[in-house]
């Protein structure tokens, strides 16, 4: 029921979010200097004529406007229109695109979360401790680390010297791989660019359950739950750990947006075909449509991270959606 | 009475670090089986204090002057196993997104329940909630103010402790749910033979529940001893201002309600006479320059130099 | 003043703030020790590092010298972080008094606007946006704004709205005072600490998002910055690696000593701790 | 009821939503209030008593109802024209610390509604301080202390000396003395008792705690769900109870053995 | 402060090792090559080539450019390919003989015979015929301009296609348009579709030595061995996969990681040459990209007052030490440039030209002469610098130029734009005082030399003069060379072009370079032809 309301809630906020974004995205390119016609002739050159025909041809000739309300119009048939620099529907290409990013954010976000939470409840169990120290300082000095530079050191060490992973790609190109052996496979490209890209998270993860750790330390129910003699470890696994996990699950779903974002980088460092790269490549073709298409199907991975969140969130905590208590 | 102490204390104090002054000091009093002491003090007294280091609950750096044994005990008390503790908030003493059920199974079963579930339930029944099963499932936020207090009562109980500290677990609650859970715990008390510490600041309150009655005022013990004779005939002029100040529904409208003039000192203040003499209506000279001693019986007497009797 | 205090007591603090000190002492006198323009071909090609002491940490692959392009690029690190971050704090903090304060649609629509800006990563944005209007300092420190804003809105918002419930406004409002008054006397000055600390944050991902901006080709191209000189030693990366190291190096420790500053500033503002 | 009443609220009406349920906290009350009386208003809590004060103040917008303070429709005003006509009707607040600037000093505090309303010429502030300091037992000494720098007794005179500055005819009290300690809590009723006296202020006094009520009320309504269920002058509500929750709260207070 | 000339001079031995160590690596490829010849190539294998884009279209009839080439060269092929020590430089492909006619009206093709696409059907004339007049002459960028006066193609039979034109057309230009221009495409896949959205466009059927196999968007394109290729025992290779590696750090790690066995197109930076070259299993190739030469030039917006005196523009020329440029900017992989038309080129470069030398004295004198005194500053003007986002050395000698004029008193502020936003600056909106562009030599002036320096073009054609200079005289002897059928005389008037822009400076010429490959030692028949990068690698094989 819950569950149900907070859904449809999310859904229904979702659609001026989302108009809001197209138009925003759409005029911002349309403000810049040069459009999908120059971009195509940066590598290609050509006479006016060419230049005025490829206009007509991709419908750059029309107001801004038209083209505005004609990409509306066809998002409406839930058509993101045509890529000019693909040329083929921006939905082909970025449904290709999608899951390669959605695994690489997926795994990263889950190891971040998952190593991040345990290490911080590990910090936070003797604050001050050597173990809690080092843990302080080296994920804080991760955590200042630039994610692509990081991704140069990771393929110069573990690719180029030690040979032992793949220097970049989603997985080895065209290998006929099949079933086990090709996840597999995949699994030894994600390595690297999963590392470059979630181990910011991960120290900002283990930062905030640390503190979220000790900050729960001083509820008084951690205190009652002491003195009604539970064992330390039941109430710092049971009680703080769950506690202190809430704000974590909540940065989650606003994570989901910043990956997005780190991956541009991280997936152009390391090859991988994804949102991030398309996007970028949309922005240097100039690409509209494309870019659209790709701002529209990250913000639908965002909101649908966020709904995920939210349910995950609810389903911790049961106080999510009960409304406040009544007050006199 | 010669029955079993519980809990001795002999020029207690306790500082919670090595810079801070004294939260509570120079309290002798002890505690036998089957008693329940009433301890009274406005906020900031030490009353919380006492009743922390009397529950062996002091947090980790304090430092304890004198001496505090448990005889019954055999050593510090096991929490929730010797003595069951409850704390003033009710919504905070709750780990919010567990069952009430569950976490009073999870208290049971540390305490070594067979069936702690079963327990959870028959736990929820002794604190007469209604519809135990049901509530049980319920998430601390999903109980009214009062309820969750039961609770968190039940939680102290889960472990079967001989002694039950009640550290103002009333006073968040209107005065209506108020008098119905001071009366449940008087209720437990007698049916279980538990031993009771009642902390609160409210005098009639206490005159209500405790056998015994100890006043605290600015860290100091100001006054203890049977709850008849406290009441009936105080020894401390502040314990005398406090039962004046007690607004019942008989006070006639209009006039100038009983007042105590002035501040409590602050705890952190060095004062070479006793605590109370600035706001002391019998005070003289000698009260502002030395700390009074303590008179009459550990158990029953008060640190005035006022001779027994002159406030009756 | 014992805000300060309790500053002093975090060693994370001191420490950060001692080197964030020295890293700005470095970025206001690098016009001294290098007047020239360090973008100015001084040597010859990749000299490596205590070959040349005329160029110590020798020089990238044009010959420029990379201690002065070290040097100078701390300035436009720290002067993008921090107008960035205050341009990212202004605008939130401008956003979220306005939609705490006065409900209603105009919450709802600015919260649409900020969930928006949410959703389109802000890298993304940024990236966008330079490359549309063109890479100059004061566009990449407005860009870099434009993905920070919404973090500051939302906590200022949270804050003002439990502020707003808080007695002493309503107190306010009960004695007459005028809606801008509250908001600027009563309300602002205790939504902003959460901000404050959120600050460092912001200032360390605005250095960071400088960075990559640069590594892509997206900064100013006039200015010598941290992540321009990474990028262009990424070219080089294996046959001259002190080229993008040094300058990693520099940058890891600026934001490190960002964050370490705000460690101790959230512990100078986390106050007294009480014992009961 | 013979005095003329200066403050006069019908049917007001609040319902509250939470997580999809309708909560009714006023319910159709009703409430004179005469020059220089105190009406308190008693309940458990979740009666709806404090949403009642704060309706009264525009702290929060009903959904219905009049209320006309000196004869003026107060919740058709709006603006500067509120502001204004706020200076008649003040309010104490529970909690002294929440209901103080944390930042302020105790000047600042009680000058606040002196200077919004220009009550003072250029110069005569500190003077004005004074006075009011004085009226509520405090030594102008205090003036430049900070306001969490002193106890919370000296706090509730600072807040009462606030409400006090624009000379108000109605002072709203919201359970002033609950959250102070016993041996302060008697100082603060005496103080209000002496104001009221001297200086004929209605008040209008929320409390559940009937003790409390006894020592100063003229008048109690009782209320319950919104509703006011007993309405009556003190020496009857006290002596007569005639609704369950009346009787239920009288029995609450603990009495002292032999009292 | 030591000036550049003494900075160089300093580190003379540097470059001069950098230079040998390149020299080196040629040497040792030429050694790699002559090995390939005497052994016998061994047949299959898979050849991982690094691709830094991956263009849609990848129909060479319709987009003429390297990146298409690069992967569209192997499915598809042209009339004829670029040779070395062929007479006229060319190899016959499609077509085995051509011939033009004396009036410029009429030039012949002989074609192939006994090939047949890739999808079994044969080669005929009609297929050169539809290419020529429904692709190259209205679709194509650079045949729009070459074949705009073509009329008709004749088929009198299947393998003989005779090009009709309106206007004489010196055949010369022609000829040397082959390689680039004349990819020819199947009329039975095209004729009466939209053109320009044939899925072929994408996975292109051809005659050459590779099929398309598939392409898996952002990772790979694949090609396979064509059985049915016209060359006998060609190819050698069973597979080409391209793979995308947009990220030119990430193309060299690959190599090294031995995931690619090709990084053409100096993806490579050039910097890492030298250590990569050195590392085991791999080697430099300079050669094999003479005809594909770029040219490094920095384009003048005339309209710029100061910019529009002559002397300005010769002190800017003299301002560029472009010895340094070759050694610093290239690191030595580049000729310093004195004209239009690169050094390589024996048949249109002029000889004896007198390009302006690195003279900084003269420079300042040339401009104090036009009556731009250094102000107060040591500033004479400030102007807009746009260097061309296409490759690093584009940007980076913007860097160095920023630097070169500072010497002459001129501040040049750096706008760094992306591709498509320099486009419109430069060559539309004119947004510009100088610029730094990268035009490619496409073997004919007339192709997209001269354009450089005719007036009257319209805004909106890049890689074309947009910088506002025009001169009657200019254009009167860029629309005679047009028209020049006389192979000789046409040749002389480009000389005479060429020593005109030196005279004008339009814009100045600073350097040509061509690309690098780094391969494999185990891949042979790298360097094999002029266009090799994009050509069509039918001998090229993987030693074991």
């Amino acid at each position: 029921m819950r569950g149900a309301r907070l859904v449809s809630r999310r859904l229904l906020g979702v659609v001026p979010v989302l108009a809001i974004v197209i138009v925003g995205t759409f005029f911002l390119l349309e403000a810049s200097s040069g459009d999908a016609v120059d971009a195509y002739l940066v590598s290609t050159g050509g006479d006016r004529g060419l230049a005025d025909q490829l206009r007509r041809d991709w419908g750059l000739d029309r107001s801004a406007w038209a083209r505005l309300a004609l990409f509306v119009s066809s998002l409406a048939r839930f058509d993101l229109g045509w890529s000019v620099a693909f040329s083929r529907p921006v939905v082909e290409v970025v449904l290709e695109r999608l899951p390669n990013t959605l695994l690489l954010m997926g795994t990263a976000i889950a190891l971040a979360f998952g190593a991040g939470s345990i290490l911080g409840i590990v910090a936070a169990n003797r604050p001050g401790s050597a173990v809690d120290r080092a843990l302080s300082l080296g994920s804080l000095a991760i955590y200042a680390i630039p994610g692509f530079w990081l991704g140069l050191v990771l393929i110069v060490v573990f690719a180029v010297q030690l040979r032992l992973l793949p220097s970049g790609g989603i997985e080895t190109i065209a290998s006929g791989k099949q079933g086990l052996e090709r996840a597999g496979d995949i699994a030894r490209h994600l390595v690297l660019p999963v590392a470059a890209l979630g181990m910011v998270y991960l120290a900002l993860y283990l930062r905030m359950m640390r503190a979220g750790m000790i900050e729960t330390w001083r509820h008084d129910f951690v205190r009652a739950a002491l003195a009604r003699g539970l064992p330390r470890r039941q109430v710092v696994w049971r009680h703080i750990a769950r506690n202190a996990l809430l704000p974590l699950v909540t940065m989650l779903g606003l994570q989901a947006a910043s990956m997005l974002g780190g991956s541009v980088v991280i997936e152009s460092v390391f090859a991988v075909p994804g949102l991030g790269r398309l996007a970028h490549e949309a922005v240097a073709q100039r690409d509209t449509p494309l870019l659209l298409g790709v701002i529209l199907v990250g913000a639908v991975v965002v909101i649908a991270a966020n709904l995920a969140v939210d349910l995950l969130y609810a389903w911790l905590d049961p106080r999510v959606g009960a409304g406040p208590e009544t007050a006199a | 009475m010669t029955a079993e102490v519980l809990v001795r204390l002999a020029g207690a104090g306790v500082r919670y670090s090595a810079g801070l002054p004294a939260a509570i000091a120079g309290v002798s009093l002890s505690l036998a089986r089957g008693e329940r002491l009433a301890v009274i003090g406005e906020s900031g007294s030490g009353k919380t204090t006492l009743a922390l280091a009397m529950a062996g609950l002091l947090p980790a750096g304090s430092t304890v002057e004198g001496r505090i044994e448990w005889p019954a005990f055999g050593g510090a008390p096991k929490p929730g196993r010797d003595v069951g503790y409850v704390f003033q908030d009710p919504s905070g003493s709750l780990d919010p997104v567990m069952r009430v059920g569950d976490q009073l199974a999870e208290v049971a079963a540390a305490h070594g329940d067979a069936d702690p579930h079963v327990n959870a339930v028959e736990l929820i029944a002794q604190v007469e909630l209604p519809d135990p099963v049901r509530t049980a499932r319920a998430y601390p936020h999903e109980l009214s103010g009062g309820q969750r207090q039961r609770i968190a009562l039940a939680l102290a109980l889960a472990g079967r402790p001989s002694m039950l500290i009640a550290d103002e677990a009333t006073s968040a609650l209107d005065p209506v749910v108020q008098k119905k859970l001071a009366e449940l715990v008087v209720r437990l008390c007698r049916t279980n033979g538990l031993t009771l510490v009642f902390v609160t600041h409210d005098i009639a309150l206490a005159a209500g529940l405790g056998t015994r009655i100890a006043v605290v005022y600015s860290a100091r013990l100001a006054e203890t001893g049977p709850a008849e004779r406290v009441l009936s005939d105080p020894a401390h002029p502040y314990t005398k201002a406090l039962l004046e100040s007690h607004l019942g529904r008989d006070v006639p409208r209009g006039a100038r309600v009983h007042a105590i003039e002035g501040q409590p000192p602050d705890p952190a203040l060095a004062l070479p006479g006793c605590r109370f003499a600035l706001r002391c209506r019998h005070a003289v000279a000698t009260c502002n320059r030395s700390e009074p001693g303590w008179a009459g019986a550990r158990d029953d007497g008060a640190a005035c130099i006022l001779p027994a009797g002159m406030l009756r | 003043m014992s805000a300060l205090r309790r500053f002093a007591g975090s060693p994370d603090g001191v420490v950060g703030a001692g080197l964030l000190l020295s890293f700005a002492i470095v970025a206001v006198f690098a016009p001294v020790a290098y007047p020239e323009d360090p973008l100015s071909i001084v040597g010859g090609p990749l000299v490596r590092p205590f070959v040349d002491w005329s160029t110590p940490l020798g020089t990238d692959r044009l010959g420029r010298d990379l201690l002065a392009g070290l040097l100078h690029g701390a300035r436009t690190s720290m002067l993008v972080g921090l107008f960035a971050a205050l341009v990212a704090i202004l605008l939130g903090a401008a956003v979220g008094v306005a939609a705490g304060l006065s409900g209603g649609w105009i919450d709802e629509s600015l919260m649409r606007i900020t969930e928006a800006f949410q959703t389109v990563p802000g890298f993304l944005l940024a990236l966008a946006f330079i490359s549309v209007v063109g890479p100059s300092l004061p566009m990449v420190v407005f860009a870099i704004a434009l993905g920070a804003w919404t973090g500051p809105a939302r906590v200022v918002r949270a804050e003002v709205l439990s502020i707003r419930e808080r007695d002493f406004v309503a107190a306010a409002r009960v004695i007459g005072m005028h809606p801008v008054e509250i908001a600027w006397r009563e309300v602002l000055p205790h939504a902003l600490p959460p901000v404050v600390s959120l600050a460092s944050v912001i200032v360390a991902g605005a250095i960071l998002t400088e960075a990559a901006l640069s590594f892509l080709g997206l900064g100013d191209p006039n200015r010598v910055t941290w992540g321009g000189l990474i990028a262009e030693g990424r070219t080089v990366l294996r046959s001259a690696p002190y080229l993008s190291i040094v300058p990693g190096l520099a940058l890891l420790s600026t934001v490190l000593a960002v964050h370490l500053t705000g460690e101790g500033i959230v512990a100078a503002l986390a106050g007294r701790r009480s014992f009961q | 009821m013979s005095a003329p009443s200066i403050l006069t609220a019908r049917g007001l009406t609040k319902t509250y939503r939470t997580g999809g349920r309708i909560v009714p906290a006023l319910d159709g009350v009703d409430i004179d209030l005469a020059a220089g009386e105190t009406l308190a208003v008693v309940g458990a809590s979740g009666s709806g008593k404090s949403t009642l004060a704060r309706a009264i103040l525009r702290l929060v917008e009903l959904d219905a109802g009049t209320i006309h303070v000196g004869g003026r429709d107060f919740r058709r005003l709006a603006g500067a024209e509120l502001r204004a006509e706020r200076r008649r009707i003040q309010m104490v607040f529970q909690d002294p610390a929440l209901a103080l600037n944390p930042r302020g000093t105790v000047r600042s505090v009680v000058a606040d509604p002196l200077r919004v309303h220009s009550l003072v010429e250029a110069g005569g502030q500190a003077d004005a301080v004074a006075a009011l300091l004085d009226r509520v037992g405090l030594p102008y000494a205090f003036a430049d202390r900070p306001v969490h720098g002193i106890s919370g007794g000296q706090r509730q005179r600072v807040a009462i000396a606030r409400a006090l500055a624009t000379k108000p005819s109605i002072l709203v009290l919201d359970e002033p003395v609950s959250a102070l300690d016993v041996s302060v809590r008697g100082q603060i009723l005496n103080l209000l008792l002496d104001l009221q006296r001297k200086e004929r202020i209605a008040y209008l006094f929320i409390s559940h705690d009937m003790g409390v009520v006894r020592a100063v009320a003229d008048r109690v309504v009782v209320m319950s769900r919104g509703r006011i269920v007993e309405n009556g002058s003190a020496d009857a509500v006290f002596r007569s109870p005639r609704s369950p929750e009346c009787r239920e709260l009288l029995d609450a207070v603990p009495a002292l053995p032999g009292r | 402060m030591k000036t550049l000339h003494e900075i160089v001079k300093s580190h003379d031995a540097i470059h001069r090792r950098t230079l040998l160590s390149s020299a080196a690596a040629l040497a040792a490829s030429a050694v790699v090559g002559q090995a390939a010849f005497a052994q016998t190539p061994r047949r299959g294998g898979r050849l991982v080539v690094a691709a830094d884009s991956e263009p849609r279209n990848i129909n060479p009839a319709i987009v003429a450019s390297n990146g298409v080439f690069h992967v569209s060269s192997k499915i598809v092929e042209p009339l004829a390919e670029a040779a070395f020590g062929t007479p006229d430089g060319l190899a016959p492909r499609l077509a085995l003989s051509w011939a033009g006619s004396a009036d410029g009206l009429s030039a012949t093709f002989r074609l192939r015979p006994n090939v047949t696409w890739h999808d079994g059907k044969p080669f005929t004339s009609a297929d050169v015929a539809f290419s020529a007049l429904e692709i190259w002459k209205k679709l194509q960028n650079l045949g729009r301009v070459v074949f705009k006066d073509l009329a008709a193609v004749d088929t009198p039979d299947l393998l003989t296609a005779v090009f009709r034109f309106s206007r004489p057309t010196p055949f010369q230009l022609i000829r040397n348009a082959l390689p680039a221009l004349t990819a020819v495409v199947p009329k039975h896949v095209y004729e009466g579709t939209d053109i320009g959205a044939n899925r072929a466009n994408a996975a292109p059927v051809g005659t050459g030595p590779f099929r398309f196999a598939e392409t898996k968007p952002g990772e790979y394109t694949r090609l396979v061995r064509n059985p049915a290729y016209w060359a006998a025992g060609q190819p050698h290779l069973d597979e080409i996969v391209f793979r995308v590696l947009p990220d030119r750090a990430a193309a060299a790690g690959a190599l090294e990681a031995g995931e690619v066995h090709l990084a053409a197109f100096s993806q490579v930076p050039l910097a890492d040459l030298p250590r990569i070259g050195s590392v085991r299993g791999l080697s430099v190739v300079t050669k094999g990209y003479e005809a594909l030469t770029y040219q490094l030039i920095v384009e003048i917006n005339h309209r710029r007052p100061e910019l529009a005196d002559v002397r300005v523009r010769r002190a800017i020329a003299h301002a560029i030490d472009r010895d340094f440029v070759v050694k610093t900017v290239f690191l030595g992989y580049a000729t310093a440039s004195d004209s239009p038309v690169p050094k390589y080129d024996g048949q249109f470069h002029a000889p004896g030209l007198n390009a302006p030398g690195f003279d900084v004295a003269r420079a300042n004198a040339l401009l104090d002469e036009a009556g731009y005194r250094r102000a107060a500053g040591g500033t004479r003007f400030k102007l807009r610098l746009l260097p061309a986002p296409f490759f690093n050395e584009t940007r980076q000698f913007g860097a160095y130029l920023r630097q070169a004029l500072a010497a002459i008193g001129i501040e040049a502020e750096l706008v760094n734009n992306d591709a498509a936003a320099h486009l419109k600056a430069v060559y539309t909106d004119h947004a510009f005082d100088l610029s730094v562009g990268s035009p490619v030599y496409r073997g004919d002036p007339a192709i997209s030399t001269t354009i450089l320096a005719q007036g009257g073009l319209p805004a909106g054609v890049p890689f074309a003069n947009q910088g506002g200079y025009q001169s009657a005289e200019m254009d009167a002897l860029i629309a005679r060379a047009a028209g020049m059928l006389d192979e000789k005389a046409r040749t002389g008037l480009y000389h005479e072009f060429q020593r005109k822009v030196l005279a004008d400076v339009p814009f100045v010429n600073v350097a040509e370079w061509g690309f690098t490959s780094v391969a494999s030692s185990r891949l042979r028949n790298v360097d094999t032809n002029p266009r090799w990068a994009v050509s069509n690698w039918a001998d090229v094989w993987l030693d074991a």
